[in-house]
């Protein structure tokens, strides 16, 4: 029998639709893991030249910096709105935003609600990372009961400052809603996961089925004072409690395999 | 012979140490002996006896694609790259 | 030579419309005009009024203090207008909500029973028109003819129907102010 | 084509479509709402979009969007709703993409009425939102006027990449007046959009529209250049009309709905011999100081008239550089002021005048 002969393959590499540029996050973010999920979405489905982003304000307002595509800066919150008026005037491109907690959830919860509302056909990837990351660790609207930021340094009292936002519980009573969906990033089964549902939500788009939402459950390992490591952790103990992850909106229109489950 | 190895890019690499947790080999490490231009100890894969698989569980994990993975593949099987 | 005209009433009465029927004659007669209306929550169930200004030369103001022509369809308008309107210059008065007589001498006053005549001509909505025609008697800028026109041009299309009963108010109206004047 | 009898907001709804708008979003307020009523019906018919956003909020960044991508885009509103969009607009400035506002407004402050005012004017001509910028500002003072400001803003806001604004009370968008629309414009094709716009990174490299430089110098770069763009639009775009200054002892200014009723004050008193003109600056940024300087070189007094307590005021102020005495008559709170009552300002002027000599 003749030997193998064996080639070495590039099996992984950075994505074309990402720039060069390294990013300003701090070491072992996920936002960077969020920002490759998306790149590799786009590459793999060809999109790229296609599609516009729009950052938030928060850690990501530099976002355009590092995807490889047309991109535009929204004002804090605004960004399904901008999308909305870059979409209806570029229906045949994809549009995306990518917005943290506070931006969606909280200065931008009427955007956010009446673009869904509207089934408007953008596609929203969603940082929850349970605090305020670019202005130095406070509370979001989707900061855990009892966890600690710089402005709840007792820890949040719902006596005080009431419940965390489940966003994708709200967005998905919305009849615009196509495809709602929470992840992680907490581990690689996750990510990979995550992947695909961005997938999906891109697709949705693609096929004009309506408002699509990805929610990723994100570290903030500098705010939440741990390792990259011990923040992976914590979002597995803590926040896939209070946000369990799953699909809370699928169009039945939309073709899914059923393989891609969120838990 | 390995079957893989992986490239950290270290102008990207900003030593969060995520890659090391998640190796089933347990071949990746930061070297200490150094510091990227952004002031980290970059990782580096430290694999003496070629267990490294290139099964790209790093890269999938590494926040910021400063990991490349190559993998040796049989020739007839060669496809383009994906993660 | 510029005419002022305030056109005052409740909401409802069609003043807004009987304005704009003397803005689109005097448009189609080459004049200048402006048509200002009373808006906000004073057209609901309050008085509503608005100001036609007609002129062969560029309106300055489209608002007046004192008109040369008020047409009042209810009391509140007679006690807020009938001060107002310049001497000699024009006041008819619906008589048929007005419950007081003129006060004013300096005046060329028509009182009109307009939602009567209305009602005679078999729809109570077409007193504004009555009244509209009472006043062209008195103004030289536009003739009743020349209004009936642009009536033809500009009803709604869902009042079409209307038209001839519109036409026939005004006529009603100009006939009785004439009348009204070879009786004094 | 001919004339027809058209209120003022849906007289500039009309005059966007026709200047080639393809996108209008906006809020219902009064005294504007019937601008966003012609389009709910008009865009759909031509294909084009409306939207009724969840707030001015959302309408001014939907603005912003569509902006970016290079169409011709509008919204209108009226003083409290302009107030919610200022964030936007500032946005929209620093980034340097072309965008059309009308600002129908109304008495205020706070929730006001729905009357006419012209107590927008700092809020509108001075930049309102935060940071340096100047929205052009063009104040019509007839339906006409409406027209035509609007047409040309599409037009000065895609020369400067800037806002422009059309700044108008509620008189002119609920009064109906004879006026002429101008022809309907092709709309661009997504090939014929600007170089810079984001319509998809296809054969070139990916464009960015963003108004964040957190390098100050990098930002003081923008300012510059902001700053260099204003220094043309006060150059070119400075626009106003006058009557009876030639041989005026006292000149009244006024802008849009005061600007008019002040015409027929000078009118009626010229009639009565008083030597006065009227200057109505069209162009509130850039305002034109150095007409006032020049009229203020040859009058006696100066009379301002306003729907406000006194907003534009301090711009006669700095073009009069301290020449003449300057008088103030406003009326607030959404009256408007009566020819009669200008009349009688100016009378007191012609006595004092009288007096002096």
């Amino acid at each position: 029998m003749a030997e193998k002969e064996w080639i070495e393959t590039l099996i992984y590499t950075k994505s074309g639709s990402l720039t060069e540029l390294g990013t300003h996050y701090c070491p072992g973010c996920t936002h960077g893991i969020s920002h490759r999920l998306i790149a590799e979405v786009i590459d793999e489905m060809g999109i790229r030249e296609d599609t516009i982003g729009i950052a938030p304000v928060g850690c990501a307002v530099f976002a355009y910096d590092y995807f490889n595509m047309d991109f535009a800066e929204a004002a804090h919150g605004r960004a399904p709105a901008m999308a909305t008026g870059l979409k209806r005037v570029n229906p045949d491109k994809i549009v995306f935003t990518y917005q943290g907690d506070g931006d969606l959830a909280s200065i931008g919860a009427a955007e956010i609600m009446h673009a869904a509302g509207r089934g408007e056909n953008i596609t929203v990837i969603f940082i929850n990372n349970a605090i305020y990351g670019m202005t130095g660790g406070q509370m979001a609207p989707t900061t855990l009961p009892g966890q600690r930021t710089t402005s709840t340094p007792l820890g949040r009292d719902i006596e005080v400052h009431g419940f965390p936002l489940r966003m994708c519980e709200i967005l998905s009573q919305l009849d615009g809603s196509a495809y709602v969906v929470r992840r992680s990033l907490h581990n690689v089964a996750n990510i990979r996961r995550a992947k695909k549902a961005i997938r999906q939500a891109f697709e949705v788009q693609r096929q004009g089925l309506g408002f699509s939402m990805v929610e990723l459950l994100s570290s903030c390992p500098t705010n939440w004072g741990m390792s990259a490591d011990e923040a992976l952790t914590w979002i597995e103990e803590h926040m896939v409690e209070a946000y369990p992850l799953g699909d809370y909106k699928v169009s039945p229109s939309i073709a899914v395999t059923k393989k891609d489950e969120g838990r | 012979m390995a079957k893989g190895r992986i490239v950290v890019d270290e102008t990207l690499c900003k030593g969060c140490e995520l890659c090391t947790s998640v190796c089933p080999k347990d071949l990746i490490r930061m070297a200490m002996d150094r510091l990227t231009p952004k002031g980290y100890h970059p990782a580096m894969l430290v694999d003496p006896d070629g267990e490294c698989t290139g099964c790209a569980i790093c890269a999938v994990i590494c926040p910021d694609s400063a990991i490349t993975v190559y993998r040796l593949v049989p020739a007839e099987k060669v496809r383009t790259p994906t993660a | 030579m510029q005419t002022e005209i305030i056109i005052s009433g409740f909401g409802g009465q069609g003043v807004l419309f009987a304005g704009q029927l003397l803005s689109y004659a005097a448009l189609e007669k080459d004049l200048h005009v402006t048509w200002f209306p009373s808006y906000g929550p004073e057209m609901r169930g309050g008085t509503a009024h608005c100001t036609v200004i007609i002129s062969d030369d560029e309106i300055g103001s489209p608002v007046i203090r004192n008109p040369t022509a008020a047409i009042v369809m209810n009391l509140p308008s007679l006690d807020k207008y009938e001060p107002l309107v310049k001497t000699d210059g024009v006041l008819v008065v619906n008589t048929s909500l007005v419950d007081r007589d003129p006060e004013r001498e300096d005046l060329q006053i028509e009182l009109v029973p307009a939602n009567e005549i209305a009602e005679e001509l078999g729809d109570k909505r077409l007193a504004n028109l009555v009244m509209l025609g009472a006043l062209l008697n008195h103004l030289d800028v536009l003739s009743i003819d020349e209004v009936g026109a642009s009536l033809k041009r500009h009803i709604p299309a869902h009042h079409r129907d209307l038209l001839q009963g519109n036409i026939k108010a005004m006529q009603r109206g100009t006939a009785l102010a004439a009348g009204e004047k070879l009786a004094t | 084509m001919a004339k027809e009898l058209l209120k003022g907001n849906v007289a500039f709804a009309e005059a966007a479509i026709r200047a080639g708008c393809e996108a209008y979003f906006g809020y219902p307020i009064t005294p504007q709402t019937e601008a966003l009523e012609h389009m709910a019906k008009r865009m759909p018919e031509l294909g084009r979009v409306f939207l009724q956003a969840e707030s001015e909020v959302a309408a001014i960044n939907m603005v912003y969007g569509a902006a970016c991508a290079g169409v011709r885009v509008m919204s209108s509103s009226s003083s409290p709703g302009v107030s919610l969009m200022m964030e936007g607009l500032s946005y929209i400035a620093g980034s340097e993409v072309p965008a059309v506002l009308v600002d129908i407004m109304r008495g205020g402050p706070g929730l006001g009425n729905i009357a006419p005012s012209q107590g927008d004017y700092n809020q509108i001509v001075k930049g309102g939102g935060h940071g340096d910028y100047h929205p052009v500002v063009l104040a019509p003072a007839s339906v006409q006027e409406l027209i035509d400001f609007t047409v040309e803003a599409f037009d000065i806001a895609e020369k400067y990449l800037c806002i422009v604004i059309i700044l108008a009370d509620g008189s002119l968008g609920q009064m109906m007046e004879p006026a002429e629309l101008p022809e309907m414009k092709k709309v661009r094709s997504v090939k014929e959009r600007p170089n810079w716009a984001l319509t998809g990174a296809r054969d070139r490299d990916p464009n960015i529209i963003t108004s964040i430089y957190m390098d100050p110098l990098v930002e003081e770069e923008l300012n510059r250049r902001l700053m260099a763009k204003q220094a043309k639009i006060e150059a070119n775009e400075v626009r106003f009309r006058e009557l009876m200054l030639d041989d005026a002892e006292i000149a009244v200014i006024a802008f849009g709905t005061s600007g008019r009723v002040a015409q027929s004050a000078v009118k009626t008193a010229r009639e009565e011999g008083i030597r006065v003109g009227l200057l109505r600056p069209i162009s509130l940024y850039p305002y034109p100081y150095e007409r006032v300087r020049q009229i203020a070189g040859k009058v006696k007094e100066i009379l301002v008239v306003e729907m406000n307590s006194g907003q534009m005021l301090g711009d006669v102020r700095i073009g009069n550089e301290g020449r003449v005495p300057i008088s103030f008559y406003g009326r607030q709170g959404g009256v408007i002021p009566l020819p009669d009552e200008v009349l009688e300002e100016i009378r007191k002027i012609q006595s004092r005048i009288n007096a002096s000599e």
